[in-house]
């Protein structure tokens, strides 16, 4: 294994980006990190960048599941805490139940959702680099390759490096 | 091409222009504040002297303030609904449209949330509704409608709430670093650190997805449970199995109706033509003018069915609303809900931003006093009918109403003042899409494109 | 444990300070044990008697912690078996009404305004009172009561005859005074009035009287018609009304004949002519006397259905009705005693009795005298008479408000020499009043009423229930210690009203052991064997004149009649009276004018709109009820609004409708006319009178169909 | 197993109205006053309903009192969120002034339109305060109220037997209304006791139940000839 450097680039395009992506690919052992850009990257660009399937949906459904068992859970069980007849209902009427427990689901999938996007995001973040966020305020794309050492000094001259 | 894209961001955000004092978003949060105050101060009264204040009465005991309560969660569905829909159909112009439809559901669910605690008689004992331990060892009754109603109202309320912030964190990381001092701070607060790597935008993008779907079937149980308020009870024309579908696609009308007055409003207020173009406005009306036929479907069938069958309560009622005491109201929501529109819409110069405007400051009316000519005429004509009602609104009434337009309007005003109220990533994603579609031809068309854009050249770099 | 010691402590110091607060009247010093305050929080049940009007209902009060809460009729009571009426349940809205005058008051300022009036002691009060009656001469004392209580009334008459003045003048219920005079055409002189088995009949035909609505005994002709319908007798007894209005009773009665005002008297003489000529008489029919009343010959049936506006086979069927029935009993009076000619609809009417051997049967009629020991006037006599100047004594009486504008009572106040009132109230009256003294409620008072109108003589009795509220007194011990202020021991030598009143009752009821009154003070009532209507041998011809009832042309007859809520005007203070919607119209806190539907057709008139209503004395302005069962060509109008002080929930509301009538009475006697005037009706313009339901104020404000469109949009 | 019933003869009714005023003196019902009664907010718990048939001169009228009905399976129960109103053991339609939050919806969803409401606070002029019963609590604003059978009454009457050792008899409990007819209209017992006047009376063939097409079962059964209603067959 030879040393490796971790090497920040800003492409001013998807073009550009897409130049030094496919430089990149021809280096032995480089990987790409990271790009960061101010709005979603172009499919055929993102497939080229690593990236894991978010687990979103399975937040969503396990949090559906929570708040359809809690809503379901509040409805039946407090109606039996106090059993009071009212009309000619059951106490624990399955309707009413259900349509509590749906607005459960969906009450658990919403929050549960967010808290995936959160996780998965790794947000709430401090983690800032000043430089970097206005390159990608300005538009530009800034790509993180994780190439063999003796690599860098070529692939930097294809794009702007960023010192960290 | 990044250049070209930065231009028109750059652009956009400044058109949005929220680091600058606008004196017409001022005074209109001006304005509308001061008229949102009348709805406290009528609340104020009505808390101080009791609900008697407001004119319903026996057996009148449901009036304006359910009326406005159906009336803003019905509006509630312009956005999140919509934008919803939008989104998982993968409708490309809808990217400027979900911000100000999705806050519009966010402001319209605050104010009409208020309602049902602003009609109760004694709203300061509200919390006895919430699934609580107490010391009265009791728990509300999920078997009431109105528990189903405060479930569905809560968790929409939070989903619209959530669903409306998500796509915000990107924007506010845009804004944090474009600006400087205390506005950075506060932006770079709402943008919890959110760095645009690749892993995040994929995040993002698959929440919003599931989240587009979760809400959808949210959205529809809400207002079925609202017309399960109705739908639920043995009072003449209430208790009718279409009511769900019914109040659904009446509430998807007055939301599109309020979207459209919005995007005019911001259209014209803040010169967001770009953006809110003429096909945004075509398209959605086309939209508008297939829920004025759904809408008028559902109110035919809905009278229809009644007038056959005959039922006495029931006829009682519906002859009140077509001939009786209140012809008046029930025509003139025939007329502004269907007529006009139904003459208007279907043509594309009556999908212009001006015309469906107009016509959906009609719509709004018409769907207030449709919700009301369903509350108060059976209310006045009850099976037994030996305690028949009269009801007027009062001053109270009315106050708290115009009030509350205020306050939606304030809010919205005070949102569109702080928030970019079009969302620009995902504008500027449209842009992209638009440039990889059409990326080659462009690319080899680019000399006559370039002659016919007028828009200044990249400056690039 | 020590929470018990507690609420004994407090029940102790409580009683104390009640036994205390009483020390004053011997009165509850004498009491029995059990009527001293109950434990806290313990209810008790204790006898009173109704006296919100003249029936002599026998009550029971509810005590919690010393105060009244509710007031029930006596069960077994022999007037009102248990029932109670509206007014009468109202009684704590009397008691403890907040306009009701707390202390003897003294006027500073002129008549006929509400002040400036000053609290005075008793002892000044009661002095200035005698000085007042003491100076006045005996031909110009003019004493006038409200006929709650005999036994009051009697101490009223000794004390009159004493000073040698005229004997007290009676307010009695409409009608009543004809009615004693129709009586006393057939059984000779005398002033008793008729009384009707209803319980027991199982055909009754009411010519006139509205009997369950007010009248002389509401709650037992309630309680009775329940039996009638009941089929005591194996079947359904059967109620037939003849009434020109509409009223609660004609509305409960099986037929309603809405007969012309004023021609009650024709019909009845139809039907007894059907009867002779049908063969439907009876054994112990009493055809002879019959023909001696009235030698000439009946009219026949078709020319009273032209007079009376009543179809010719009804009346053939009522007369074959009455005929056929087991226990047919005819009532009559009420309203139709009330017309011109009302001495002649009620004689011909009672005299159909005669022909169903109804006198002293089973189901029939008998006689109510009256409470013997006294001598007592009509309150027309008075009117009737030439007044200038003269001293009043009135007595739980408004007859400000209670009589025709046309007698003339404001003017004979105003220049009175001195007017002494007492009541529980500052009512039209009250305003002229020198002198204020306030009276016990019903309930803080000791009840001995000898009732009218019921067969067997009833005297109800109760000991007061509760303390009083306020610096009251006994309206009994107020009239002994003006007799003894005056030196009139020896006609009022008794030191109390229970005393004065036992030995009334002693009198005439006692057997000489001296039990009846003891037993009946414990028991509520005290209940004497019937009364004999023994017939004379010979009647003379009725002479009196049968005026029809006529109004000009152009004119409505105005009808005026006591509601079963107002009363004569004495419920229009109580708030729950005044919001309990009139059945008939369902209007709340209002008089109105009920106007049928040909009539307000004519003028556009619709429910709730206000009216004037004209007629040579005066005008009043009501809302109007157009009432399908209203008789076109009537106006009827409540007694009891438009007072123009009677507390506050009396005052300025609705209209008094005796504005419109003048000095009229019934030919032949000194009665007033209250059914007859005639009058003009205009529209004013829209009104807003509170109405129960108030959607439901024309039926045809209900859109039904297709129909409803051609009459346009209705509100 | 009790139930709670009152059986209510038309045929006997005048119309008098005694039973609405020992209605509200019984139980602290408040006046509301002109104002307020001309919105349509009189509070009467029992109301007597009366139908005009017919033209002059062939007009029949018909009076019906008509108080909480005390359904069996009651539609204002159910809709509750704070069970203000449920039903007891003993087949009453129970209100719990103290938990309601004044919804009105349970007034809405009630056919018989028998639940008022207190619009503003109640106004007891001194002394009229003095009258109030004891055993009944007063309303505050902003909660529904309606004909409860007089079940302070029933509870006094259940005590009173307890504490002389028996079961309560029929005819023992008397509500307010009943207590006060002179003419006997109302009968109120256990309707689950065959032996009761009330039960006798209910399988009375002229027994009927108001709106019984929608199956509310209540526990007022009225006897009359016919079934009527003010809004159908008013000419």
């Amino acid at each position: 294994m030879s040393e490796r450097t971790a090497l920040t680039l800003a492409c001013t395009d998807d073009v550009h980006l897409a130049e030094v992506l496919d430089r990149a690919q021809l280096v032995d052992g480089s990987r790409v990190r990271d790009v960061r850009s101010s709005s979603p990257l172009a499919p055929s660009l993102a497939e080229r960048v690593p990236t894991r399937i978010p687990r979103v949906p399975i937040f969503a459904i396990l949090g559906g599941g929570l708040g359809g068992l809690a809503a379901d859970l509040i409805a039946s069980l407090t109606a039996q805490a106090d059993p009071m007849i009212t009309g000619h209902m059951p106490i624990v009427a399955a309707p009413p139940v259900g349509i509590i427990t749906y607005e459960g689901i969906a009450l658990g999938a919403v929050l549960a959702t967010t808290l995936g996007v959160l996780i998965e995001c790794r947000l709430p973040s401090s983690r800032r680099n000043s430089e970097v966020a206005s390159r990608v305020a300005r538009g530009e794309l800034v790509v993180t390759l994780d190439v063999p050492a003796n690599a860098a000094d070529e692939l930097s001259r294809l794009a702007e490096p960023i010192t960290r | 091409m990044t250049n070209d894209l930065q231009e028109r961001e750059n652009r956009l955000v400044g058109r949005l222009s929220l680091d600058r004092f606008r004196p017409g978003l001022v005074v209109g949060a001006g304005l509308t504040g001061l008229v949102a105050l009348v709805f406290f101060y009528a609340w104020g009264i009505q808390l101080r002297d009791g609900i008697g204040v407001a004119g319903i009465n026996r057996p009148v005991f449901w009036g304006v303030y359910i009326t406005t309560f159906v009336f803003w969660i019905g509006i509630s569905h312009a956005g999140t609904l919509i934008s919803a829909i939008l989104r998982v159909t993968g409708a490309e112009w809808r990217r400027p449209v979900t911000r100000c439809a999705e806050a519009i559901t966010l402001f319209a669910l605050s104010v009409g949330g208020l309602f049902p605690i602003l009609h109760m008689g004694r709203a300061w004992k509200v919390y006895f509704m919430l699934p609580i331990p107490n010391s009265r060892g009791l728990w509300p009754n999920f078997r009431s409608p109105l528990m189903w109603d405060a479930a569905a109202i809560t968790a929409y309320i939070v989903g619209s709430f959530l669903y409306l912030s998500l796509p915000l964190i990107p924007d506010m990381a845009i804004l944090r670093d474009r600006s400087k001092g205390w506005r950075r701070r506060v932006f770079g607060l709402f943008a919890l650190g959110w760095q645009g790597s690749a892993q995040q935008w994929r995040s993002l993008e698959s929440g919003i997805k599931v989240m587009a779907v979760v809400i959808i079937p949210l959205a529809v149980s809400v207002h079925t449970i609202v017309s399960w308020d109705f739908a639920m009870t043995q009072v003449p024309m209430w208790t009718s199995t279409i009511f769900g579908p019914y109040f659904v696609v009446g509430a998807i009308y007055s939301g599109i109706a309020m979207l459209m007055i919005a995007m005019a409003l911001l259209r014209w207020g803040m010169d967001l033509g770009d953006y809110l173009s003429d096909k945004v406005f075509n398209n959605l009306g086309l939209l508008f003018c297939a829920m004025t036929l759904a809408w008028g479907y559902f109110t035919f069938a809905e009278h229809l069915t009644v007038w056959y069958a005959n039922e006495v309560a029931e006829a009682r009622v519906l002859w009140s609303r077509f001939t009786g005491k209140w012809a008046g109201p029930f025509w003139t929501m025939v007329i502004v809900n269907f007529v006009i529109p139904i003459c208007v819409l279907p043509f594309r110069w009556g999908r212009k931003p001006l015309p469906t405007a107009l016509v959906s400051l009609g719509v709004l009316v018409g769907m207030w006093l449709e919700r009301f000519l369903i509350i108060v005429p059976s209310l006045e004509l009850p099976r037994l009918a030996y305690t028949l009602g009269d009801y007027t609104p009062s001053s109270i009434e009315l106050m708290v109403l115009i009030g509350s337009v205020g306050l939606f309007a304030f809010f919205y005003f005070a949102f569109t003042m702080n928030v970019p109220i079009i969302s620009v990533w995902e504008v500027r994603e449209g842009w992209e899409h638009e440039n990889s579609h059409s990326g080659a031809a462009a690319a080899a068309a680019a000399p006559q494109t370039d002659a016919r854009t007028p828009e200044p050249a990249g400056g690039g770099s | 444990m020590k929470r018990r010691t507690f609420l004994k402590t407090s029940a102790l110091a409580a009683g104390a300070s009640l036994l205390q607060s009483c020390a004053e009247d011997e009165q509850y010093l004498v009491q029995p044990l059990e009527r001293q305050p109950g434990r806290p929080g313990v209810s008790r049940w204790l006898n009173s008697v109704c006296g919100q009007c003249q029936a002599g209902c026998g009550t029971r009060i509810r005590i919690v912690d010393g105060d009244a809460r509710k007031i029930e009729g006596q069960p077994d009571h022999p007037i009102n078996h248990g029932g109670l009426c509206a007014l009468g349940q109202a009684g704590l809205q009397d008691h403890y009404n907040p306009d009701r005058v707390r202390t003897p008051l003294t006027r500073s300022g002129s008549r006929g305004s509400a002040g400036p009036l000053e609290e005075l002691a008793w002892h000044d009060g009661l002095a200035q009172a005698a000085r007042a009656i003491a100076a006045a001469s005996p031909e110009s004392l003019y004493v006038v009561s409200g006929g709650r209580s005999a036994y009051v009334d009697a101490l009223l008459a000794r004390l009159t005859q004493a000073l040698g003045a005229a004997p007290p003048a009676i307010g009695q219920v409409p009608g009543a005074e004809t009615e004693r005079a129709a009586l006393a055409r057939i059984l000779g002189p005398g002033r008793a009035l008729p009384a009707y088995d209803i319980a027991a009949a199982d055909y009754v035909l009411s010519i006139g009287p509205a009997f369950l609505d007010r009248g002389h005994q509401p709650v037992q002709g309630t309680w009775a018609m329940a039996q009638v319908r009941s089929a005591t007798a194996g079947r359904r007894g059967k109620l037939v009304q003849a009434e020109a209005r509409m009223s609660q009773t004609a509305a409960f009665a099986d037929e309603w004949l809405p007969i012309r005002p004023g021609t009650e008297g024709v019909l009845a003489r139809a039907i007894a002519g059907a009867l002779a000529e049908g063969g439907l008489l009876r054994e112990g029919s009493q055809a002879a006397l019959y023909s001696q009343l009235f030698p000439a010959a009946a009219p026949s049936i078709e020319e009273a259905a032209a007079t009376c506006d009543v179809p010719a086979p009804t009346i053939a069927r009522l007369a074959a009705e009455l005929g056929r029935a087991d226990r047919p009993l005819v009532l009559a009076g009420g309203s139709a005693a009330l017309t011109r000619n009302g001495e002649f609809s009620t004689l011909a009417a009672l005299a159909i009795n005669l022909l169903l051997a109804g006198f002293d049967r089973e189901g029939g009629v008998s006689v109510s005298e009256p409470a013997a020991g006294y001598d007592f006037r009509d309150l027309g006599e008075i009117e009737a008479g030439a007044r200038s100047g003269g001293t009043y004594v009135v007595v739980e009486a408004d007859p400000v408000h209670t009589r025709p504008e046309g007698r003339g009572w404001r003017e004979a106040l105003s220049a009175a020499e001195s007017v002494i009132v007492l009541g529980s109230f500052i009512d039209e009256t009250a305003l002229y009043a020198d002198v204020l003294l306030p009276l016990h409620s019903d309930i803080e008072r000791f009840g001995a009423v000898e009732a009218s109108g019921i067969a067997r003589p009833t005297v109800s009795l109760a000991r007061s229930a509760v303390a009083p509220l306020y610096d009251t007194r006994h309206p009994g011990e107020i009239v002994l210690a003006l007799g003894a202020a005056l030196d009139q021991r020896d006609a009022l030598p008794w030191d109390s009203f229970d005393a004065a009143a036992q030995a009334a009752f002693d009198a005439r009821y006692d057997d000489g052991t001296g039990g009846a009154w003891s037993q009946a003070l414990d028991g509520g009532a005290f209940q004497a064997e019937r009364a004999e209507a023994v017939l004379p041998e010979k009647l003379a011809a009725f002479d009196g004149p049968e005026p029809p009832a006529s109004t000009a042309d152009g004119e409505l007859t105005l009808v005026l009649f006591e509601s079963a809520k107002y009363g004569d005007g004495r419920g229009a203070n109580k708030p729950w009276l005044q919001e309990l919607p009139d059945t008939m119209t369902t209007f709340m806190w209002s008089s109105w004018a009920e106007i049928s539907v040909a009539d307000s057709q004519t003028q556009g008139i619709r429910t709730g709109d206000l009216v004037e209503i004209r007629s040579a004395q005066g005008k009043i302005t009501v809302p109007a009820a157009v009432r399908p069962g209203a008789r076109p060509g009537t106006v009827a109008v409540p007694l009891g609004g438009g007072y123009t002080d009677y507390g506050r929930y009396a005052a300025e509301r609705g209209e008094n409708p005796l504005a419109l009538v003048g000095a009229e009475t019934v030919a032949g006697t000194t009665a007033a006319a209250l059914v007859g005037t005639g009058v003009s009706l205009r529209r004013v313009g829209p009104g807003d009178p509170a109405i129960y339901g108030r959607g439901l104020r024309d039926a045809e404000q209900i859109p039904t169909g297709w129909a409803s469109m051609a009459k346009g949009g209705d509100h | 197993m009790t139930r709670w019933g009152m059986v209510v003869d038309t045929d006997r009714c005048t119309g008098c109205e005694a039973c609405v005023v020992a209605c509200a003196e019984e139980n602290n019902v408040q006046t509301v006053g002109e104002e307020e009664a001309k919105k349509g907010r009189a509070m009467h718990w029992l109301r007597i309903e009366r139908a005009v048939e017919g033209t002059f001169p062939e007009v029949s009228v018909k009076f019906r009192p008509v108080m909480c009905q005390q359904c069996g399976e009651a539609p204002c129960e159910p809709v509750c969120p704070v069970y203000a109103t449920y039903h007891t053991d003993e087949g009453l339609n129970a209100m719990v002034y103290s938990r309601c939050v004044g919804t009105r919806f349970c007034a809405n969803n009630c056919p018989y339109t028998v639940r008022t409401f207190n619009w503003f606070d109640p106004e007891f002029p001194e002394p009229l305060d003095r009258q109030l019963n004891p055993d009944v609590s007063v309303r505050v604003d902003g909660v529904m109220e309606k004909c409860t059978f007089c079940v302070q009454r029933i509870k006094e009457g259940q005590r009173t037997a307890k504490g002389e050792d028996r079961d309560v008899e029929d005819g023992d409990i008397q509500p307010a209304c009943a207590s006060a007819c002179a003419a006997q209209v109302f009968t109120f017992g256990d309707l689950e006791d065959p032996e009761s006047k009330a039960a006798k009376l209910s399988k009375s063939p002229r027994a009927r139940h108001l709106l019984a097409d929608l199956g509310t079962l209540p526990g007022v059964i009225y006897l009359e000839d016919q079934e009527w209603n003010p809004g159908t067959d008013v000419s």
